[in-house]
């Protein structure tokens, strides 16, 4: 099961023979009768939990089971953005977290994620914005997150195609600048890590649905049925994004969840135009340029529940005009592809990283619109809680119990808008 | 007592296509069917009631925003007050509730033989007289603002908008009439 | 956008709907009477259904109405809409035609 | 005209000559010609480059599915657009187009490198180096992959063009105007239907524009295009819209449509919109989509000079352009044929046709071979010579066993190929419409729809012309009216429709597939696809996300189902176990510029102003966002900056009077017998002891206990209560109010209506604003005791009816003036005139710096969603005796009253001087270094000049039992010393606001 070594040198080398004796990167495996652990769901963060159970815990009898192909649910489809400057404490130090393993997961992988600090800048355009960012600022200081305040002409200089005129209808009034963040490739974070766990005995499992949970007489997690069968296992980690909902209810485990749709887009690939990541929260849109060449553009949910993987025109229009406001040069770019994710969201849109009700059940779930941002930090701190059966410090926050003790950690709220 | 002011309502400009309306008497007036009836001898209004339609009679009108909810559209003189009190007077203790917002919105016309067309410019609705018939009204969206859109003639609209919305829908309806090919 | 049927105007576009989120959930008459969990569970337990969802709309830009319907999350597809107040419809006795909100 | 040019024929006009240029270099073509057929009739057959190996390309197409002539259209300095597909591109007098790609020049690109380098450079390269050293990705290896990549160059100028919208419904909407869209079209207009008919190209007729052989009804198929057209034209009911693609289905029979109006313009008109999005609600939806001709896999099959047998008739037939002097046909049906016969009737020697068949008997071989035309069949192709433009193809004869029997090389400059067609489901796929796998057209088909639709002719596998045009008749009329059954019918015959096709790679017998092109934009090759599956890329999504087959600027319109083909093959499974990837909207690129609209400047929201809004403007003001709204947030005078006005505003309140616009202020009339329950089940507050006339200050929470709005509340009768909102809450709270009222409460007797706009709210703080209103009110006493803090009364102000409130946000004495809206500037006008020299107009920043210094807080700036009543120091509004109110239950959870939460407190700078930055930290201990431990963090802060020294409001764990003691505000510099202190710094005993 020993990973054949990816390295430039290794490549010229297969050159010469016509790249014939690349082997697959994991193994096709029928899944066996029993597992220690069993994850649910083959995206990045279940992927990246197979691989730190194996990697860090010695857990290595683990199967991930995936309904499609890995990576085609969120992991596929989002817009890659990647940073840590929140603003509770909490949530700065689980994506700070990741951001620490990101600088280091294509060495470690052996599989180049192209991670790419371009630096993530969030703009502000009126005084409460202002006030916001600079909260944030001071508090990612103090917690050894970097986060810079930039006027609009330090932010012009970042960004070249940023309009900051007068003549918009919401001006930029300054931004906050994250350099580490940046941006990194979505397919290669699962294969990546598919590949790893897969050499470390990890099996992965594609077109396994699950159908059913079967519990003990004492109520403790025992098996999968599943479309290839049933699955022992006597740890479950759930990590299924928009289809946690459907998958803990076969345990009858109900979850604060609402899964709602969330369009991105990318334009035509062109020369390079646009150096890093820009978001705003006020006129709602964020975007970048992949290594391609194509802007790569999302916004907010769409308004309603669904599971379709599609979103409405009208959201389309209002992201675009978004970007055209900020950025008119791009007025005559033209849309190449658009596409939809399902995103679960918790009432106060923290996730949950905890042990579920049910004895031997785990959830990771709850990432709402920043699920890809985490991915190896959540992977990391979820490998641990379902090894040891009790949260790292750094997810021991985000459980669900803290809706019913009112214990949120409200970062979107934090920024509500009022006057 | 002090010389009254003279009234400012927002600057508008008419096009061939768009006019404004005289300031007016308004009022969002809540009943159900009884105290509808009782105010009729008040107010023209329609007892039974249909959605979407407008009930005019002369210079006032009552125009069905909602269940139980209407909006009484009079002349500006003589005044809010005194339509309220004879509407008063007359539904009596039957539940309802009358608020004054003449001043909270604006009026104007679109007219002539592109007007379906350039409301569609940002009106999602059909527009078709078929779909949209002489005598209907309704709330519905302009683009970014809240309109209520009632059909008087054929080629006629009657839009009435908050005050601080009107200078956006005349500013946008006069970019999308300006991309007309035909209205240039 | 959806073509959604206000059960007052009939059909509009989805622009003029906000969305209110799962249906026939009722406020405690008491609710100093709920211990913190079961506080908990009206505040925040939602079904999340994959499936034929009972879910609340408001014609916010028109007639400004609440009204409930039944929507099939995984095709968007609306089986009915109803009054509030109304009883759940059963959707399969109205087999919905694609595409078209009644 | 050139020798490429033929004399006379197709839907170009040889009178009318269009100068046009190409890389700076001048040419000539004709009206009715695109670019490429331009560029062809000029013999240019080099466009472009490859996306990754910089191989020289020439076009493939005639159409939307072009993957190599991709160019930059530049009409002046602002108006340049990347990636336009030349075969797409309408040429027009003085057209200026740029190939992409390529460095120095298009005929020698130092990029080419990357070609010879291809070994090193397989499918997802990528994902294997680049790795070392650490870091290295983002300095070193990203920015030289990323100046590869890319294609055209964005623009780097505002674009200065306009783009319309609009919404449009019909009963039918038919996309695709060739001759099933046509058929369709005419039948449901027969039916009385409204309809509307779309094609992306600038005429309508589609195949038929190209075929000359088709009769219809015993005359030429453009004949039955014309008169279908006159009569569509003449109909009231149908919107005829060329230039258009039906590029999205969205749900619910929405299409979204782009409409190009001014592109194809030499000049186009000032101010007319460049495009114009529609979106369409349809009853039905008719799609005629066509079907697009596939091209065969075959080494060197991308020179210059290789194109798609269909479009080189097109190019000959419907733009008078030979493509070569000497072709060759590759294909494996008969349709292709045609193409053979029409370029040789037209001159061009056919040097060989390659049947991939063991036979070829049909009518149309048999015409070619008639016509003197080789035709070998069993054949294959083993590759193709030539630099910049084909020049050879080796042809080989297969022996049935695997084996080549004979091999040969044919002199060419053009090989035509076909490989049969490929439906357009795009529009059918994207609708989520369920497809079916159909073996003997080799191709998926649409099977079920989803939304009420259907699809005619060559898009759902009819090829054949009269049973194209029966489809649409049929397919329009039931559309319509509902029921089968057709009224028109006609006869029609054209060449070809035999439907036979061919997938995959030709067999080479043992040749080699190097350079066997999939998709030709982004250089997948066969060998890619086969290094996917040998990795263990077994999905189609993977195998296409691994290669990236399919996602170029196409999205695999020409490759995607030879991908499948031959995905399926190496992993030995029927096609359609594979799975085919999502067809994603949109099915053209299109214009960021059409979504967004309008929407641009003012026009992006609407601008809120409130009618006293252009007096502040004459006066100087510096406005600010809030919401929609715009807000004046000081009043520099000479050559002030905000400190120094704001200071002398704040100084001006406290001494004297201040006028301040608060017309922004939410309001809703809460009104009917139940009006104060309905208030006492939502707000914190007890109403039920409001006495008329008698004014609240009113906490709103969310039922999760945290603090949503505040405000105001005046109660102007038993039944009638005025609520105050925040600027921007007031919508979001009428909505919840609206939600309560209606879904948990319908049994009360109330109604809500907004009032914001309705009134013009003035206020007049200060010592002197009594003095200064008096006299300008009538019927109302504003004295001290008929008139006491928080309340209110009805009269008229300046003779307007309106009512003054006693109420202050500043911690004066002071009044806000309600009038109607039309009159607010008039009273305006007549108070600020009457004050003199005492009165002094303030913002927004004055305001909050008075309030601050009475320690009010501002919702959503001293809290955050996260921060209760009793937090904010609000306990005492709580009405203690009610059983319920929104909240309420959320308050009584355990950690809702944890000693150490977050609560509101003053600090002071022990320096006097410092003034604390908002957002800044809040530490018990100092010298901390990161990660701190921090117990909160600085709400507002600003420098009071009438206390002389600065204050600030924080939220800090435990505050309220810190006060007195020292806590640090950890800055970049070091640490600030500071005093917590009550967060009422000015009139704590407030016998100021009492006056």
């Amino acid at each position: 099961m020993s990973k054949q070594t990816f390295s430039g040198l290794a490549l010229i080398r297969r050159a010469l023979t016509g790249h014939r004796d690349w082997r697959p990167q994991w193994r096709k495996a029928a899944p066996k009768p029993a597992y220690d652990a069993v994850i649910v769901g083959g995206g990045g963060h279940g992927l990246g939990a197979a691989y730190y159970l194996a990697r860090e815990h010695g857990i290595t009898n683990v199967a991930v089971l995936e309904k499609g192909w890995i990576g085609g649910g969120n992991t596929g489809r989002n817009t890659t953005i990647i940073r840590s400057n929140y603003l509770f404490d909490e949530s700065a130090a689980l994506y700070d977290h990741s951001v620490k393993l990101w600088e280091n997961l294509s060495q470690e992988l052996n599989y180049n994620v192209m991670f790419s600090p371009r630096g993530v800048m969030m703009l502000a355009h009126t005084v409460h914005d202002i006030q916001v960012f600079k909260r944030h600022v001071h508090a990612n200081r103090c917690n050894g997150v970097d986060n810079e305040w930039l006027e609009p002409e330090e932010a012009k200089a970042f960004c070249p195609p940023l309009n900051i005129e007068g003549n918009m209808r919401y001006p930029v009034l300054g931004a906050a600048l994250q350099r580490r963040g940046g941006t990194a490739r979505h397919d290669a974070v699962a294969w990546g890590y598919a590949r790893a766990a897969d050499a470390l005995g990890v099996d992965i499992i594609e077109n396994c649905e699950v159908l059913g949970i079967r519990r003990d007489a004492a109520g403790r997690v025992e098996a999968l049925e599943t479309t290839r069968g049933v699955i022992r296992a006597g740890r479950v980690g759930v990590s299924a994004a928009g289809n946690t909902s459907a998958v803990l209810g076969l345990a009858g485990v109900r979850l604060p969840l609402e899964s709602y749709p969330l369009q991105a887009l990318v334009s035509e690939p062109v020369k390079p135009i646009f150096p890093c990541v820009v978001m705003s929260n006020t006129i709602h849109a964020y975007i970048s340029q992949s290594d391609k060449g194509e802007l790569v553009i999302g916004a907010g949910t769409d308004a309603y529940t669904s599971y379709t993987q599609r979103g409405a025109l009208h959201i389309n229009t209002h992201t675009l005009d978004a970007i055209c406001e900020l950025f008119p040069t791009f007025r005559r770019m033209r849309m190449m592809r658009n596409w939809g994710g399902i995103v679960d969201v918790t009432p106060d849109r923290s996730p949950i990283i905890a042990k579920t009700p049910v004895p031997g059940l785990y959830v990771n779930c709850g990432w709402g619109t920043g699920g890809f941002k985490a991915t190896p930090g959540a992977a990391h701190v979820f490998a641990w809680t379902i090894a040891r059966d009790e949260p790292h410090p750094i997810n021991a926050p985000f459980t669900i119990e803290r809706f019913r003790d009112g214990h949120l950690i409200d970062e979107a709220a934090a920024a509500a808008v009022a006057h | 007592m002090l010389e009254p002011l003279a009234r400012i309502p927002p600057a508008f400009s008419s096009t061939s296509w768009m006019n404004p309306l005289p300031p007016a008497t308004r009022l969002l007036f809540f009943a159900d069917r009884a105290a509808r009836a009782a105010a009729a001898g008040a107010f023209p209004m329609p007892v039974t009631e249909e959605a979407c339609r407008a009930h005019a009679d002369g210079a006032r009108a009552c125009l069905w925003l909602g269940p139980d909810e209407y909006l009484l559209l009079a002349p500006a003189e003589p005044g809010a007050a005194r339509v309220q009190a004879a509407l008063t007077a007359a539904v009596g203790p039957l539940p309802h509730a009358l608020v004054d917002i003449s001043h909270r919105q604006v009026a104007f016309e679109i007219h002539g033989p592109l007007a379906a067309q350039i409301l569609n410019g940002a009106c999602a609705l059909d527009l078709d007289p078929a779909g949209f018939p002489v005598g209907m009204c309704t709330r519905t969206a302009l683009a970014k603002a809240d309109v209520v859109l009632w059909r008087t003639e054929v080629h006629r609209f009657h839009v009435e908008v908050w005050r601080s919305f009107s200078p956006y829908v005349t500013a946008l309806l006069t970019e999308i009439a300006g991309a007309l090919p035909a209205a240039h | 956008m959806l073509l959604i049927s206000c059960p007052y105007c009939g059909d509009r576009p989805e622009i003029e709907f906000t969305y209110g989120g799962q249906a026939h959930l009722v406020r405690p008459a008491d609710p100093s009477a709920l211990d913190d969990q079961q506080w908990a569970e009206y505040l925040y337990m939602r079904t999340n259904t994959k499936g034929v969802h009972a879910e609340r709309w408001r014609h916010a830009r028109g007639c400004g109405r609440f009204f409930n319907a039944l929507r099939d999350t995984t095709t968007d597809r609306f089986a009915a809409t109803y009054k509030i107040g109304a009883a759940r419809p059963d959707p399969a006795a109205s087999e919905p035609t694609p595409g078209t909100a009644r | 005209m050139s020798v490429w040019r033929t004399p006379g024929g197709g839907r170009i006009d040889r009178t009318q000559r269009r100068k046009f240029r190409f890389d700076g270099r001048d040419y000539q073509g004709v009206a009715g010609d695109t670019l490429a057929s331009a560029l062809l009739a000029n013999g240019v057959h080099l466009v472009g480059r490859s996306f990754k190996y910089h191989r020289p390309r020439g076009l493939l197409s005639a159409g939307a599915e072009e993957p190599n002539g991709l160019v930059t259209v530049r009409r002046d300095a602002a108006r340049v657009t990347p990636n336009l597909r030349a075969t797409q591109v309408e040429l027009y007098e003085g057209l200026d187009a740029l190939s992409q790609n390529r460095w120095p020049s298009l005929q020698f690109d130092v990029g080419r490198i990357n070609d010879w380098l291809s070994p090193l450079f397989p499918a997802g390269f990528y994902y294997k180096t680049f790795m070392w050293p650490k870091g290295a990705w983002k300095s070193l290896y990203e920015p030289v992959i990323r100046r590869a990549a890319g294609l055209g160059v964005a623009p780097t100028e505002p674009d200065p063009d306009r783009y319309a919208q609009c919404y449009a419904h019909c009963d039918v909407l038919v996309a695709g105007g060739g001759a099933a869209g046509l058929a369709a079209a005419l039948a449901a207009a027969d039916e009385g239907a409204r309809v509307i008919l779309c094609d992306e190209q600038n005429e309508f007729g589609g195949a038929l524009l190209s075929d000359p052989q088709a009769t219809i009804n015993g005359a030429g198929g453009q004949a039955w295009v014309d008169q279908a057209l006159a009569e569509l034209s003449a109909n009231p009911r149908v919107t005829l819209l060329a230039r258009t693609t039906a590029f999205g289905y969205f749900p619910h029979n929405l299409l979204g449509l782009n409409e190009r109006l001014t592109d194809h313009l030499s000049a186009p008109p000032a101010g007319r919109a460049r495009e114009r999005l529609w979106q369409v609600r349809a009853r039905s939806v008719v799609l005629a989509t066509g079907a697009i001709e596939r091209p065969v896999v075959f080494p060197g099959n991308d020179r210059p000079g290789i194109l798609l047998a269909g479009a080189a008739r097109t190019f000959l037939n419907r733009y008078g352009v030979r493509v070569g002097t000497r072709a060759v046909l590759v294909t494996a049906g008969d349709d292709a044929y045609q193409a053979a016969l029409d370029l040789h009737a037209a001159g061009v020697s056919i040097a060989a046709v390659a049947d991939l068949r063991p036979q070829a008997e049909g009518a149309l071989p048999t015409a070619a071979r008639r016509a003197g035309i080789e035709v070998l069949t069993s054949a294959t192709v083993l590759g193709t010579l030539g630099g910049l433009r084909v020049n050879e193809i080796v042809l080989g004869e297969l022996d049935g066993t695997g084996g080549v029997r004979r091999k040969r090389t044919v002199r060419c400059d053009a090989v035509l190929m076909s490989g049969g067609y490929t439906p357009s489901v795009h529009l059918f796929s994207q609708s989520r419409g369920k497809l079916a796998w159909n073996e003997p057209l080799q191709a998926f088909l649409p099977d079920r729809s989803a939304e009420r639709e259907r699809s005619v002719g060559a898009c759902r596998g009819i090829y054949d012309l009269a049973g194209v045009i029966d489809d649409g008749f049929a397919a329009g009329a039931e559309a319509a009216s509902g029921r089968s059954g057709r009224r028109r019918s006609v006869s029609a015959h054209s060449a070809g429709g035999d439907g036979s096709a061919f997938l995959g790679a030709v067999p080479l017998a043992g040749a080699s597939s190097d350079k066997s092109f999939v998709d030709w934009q982004h250089d997948v090759t066969v060998k890619d696809l086969l290094l996917a599956t040998r990795e263990g890329f077994r999905s189609i999504e993977h195998v296409k996300r691994f290669t990236t087959t399919g996602m170029a600027t196409d999205q695999g319109k020409t490759s995607n189902l030879n991908a499948l083909s031959i995905v399926a093959g190496a992993l030995e499974v029927p096609i359609p176990q594979v799975g085919l990837t999502s067809f994603r909207m949109p099915y053209t690129p299109t214009t960021f510029g059409s979504f967004a609209g309008a929407s641009r400047g003012d026009l992006f929201d609407p601008v809120r102003k409130t009618p006293m809004h252009d007096w502040a403007a004459t006066e100087g003001a510096v406005f600010e966002d809030v919401g929609l709204w715009k807000r004046a947030r000081y009043f520099p005078r000479g050559g002030e900056g905000m400190h120094e006005a704001v200071a002398r505003e704040c100084l001006a309140v406290r001494s004297a009077c201040g006028i301040f616009d608060a017309s922004t202020l939410g309001k809703i009339e809460v009104v009917g017998a139940d009006a104060a329950e309905f208030l006492n089940r939502l707000y914190v507050n007890n109403w039920s002891n409001l006495a008329v006339g008698r004014c609240r200050y009113g906490i709103l929470c969310r039922e999760d206990g945290f603090v949503y709005d505040d405000g105001v509340v005046a109660r102007l009768a038993p039944d009638r209560f005025h609520v105050t909102t925040t600027t921007g809450g007031a919508a979001r709270v009428l909505a919840m109010m609206e939600d309560y009222r209606q879904t948990e409460w319908p049994e009360l007797a109330v109604w809500l209506a907004s009032t914001t706009e309705q009134w013009a709210v003035i206020a007049v703080q200060g010592p002197k604003s009594r003095d200064l209103l008096q006299g300008l009110v009538e019927d109302i006493d504003i004295g001290a005791a008929a008139l006491p803090h928080m309340s209110v009364a009805h009269g008229r102000i300046c003779g307007v009816p309106g009512m003054v409130m006693r109420v202050s946000f500043s911690g004066e004495l002071g009044f806000e003036v309600n009038v109607p809206a039309d009159y607010g500037l008039g009273v305006w006008r007549a108070i600020h005139a009457r004050g003199e020299k005492d009165i002094t107009p303030y913002g927004t920043e004055t305001m909050h710096v008075l309030r601050a210094e009475k320690g009010y807080i501002i919702v959503g700036q001293d809290t955050d969603g996260t921060v209760t009543p009793d937090d904010a120091g609000l306990a005492w509004a709580i009405g203690k005796s009610k059983a319920d109110f929104v909240g309420k239950r959320s308050l009584q959870r355990a950690s809702m009253h944890a000693p150490m939460r977050k609560q509101l407190v003053g600090l002071k700078s022990r320096d006097g001087r410092t003034i604390l930055e908002e957002g800044a930290q809040v530490a018990e201990i100092p010298g901390q270094k990161p990660p701190m431990r921090l117990i909160g963090h600085v709400s507002s802060s600003y420098y009071s000049a009438c206390l002389a020294h600065p204050i600030a409001l924080a939220l800090v764990a435990g505050g309220r039992a810190r006060m007195g003691t020292t806590l640090y505000v950890p800055m970049p510099g070091g640490d600030i010393e500071v005093e917590v202190v009550p967060p009422v710094f000015y009139d704590p005993s407030g016998a100021r606001i009492h006056a």
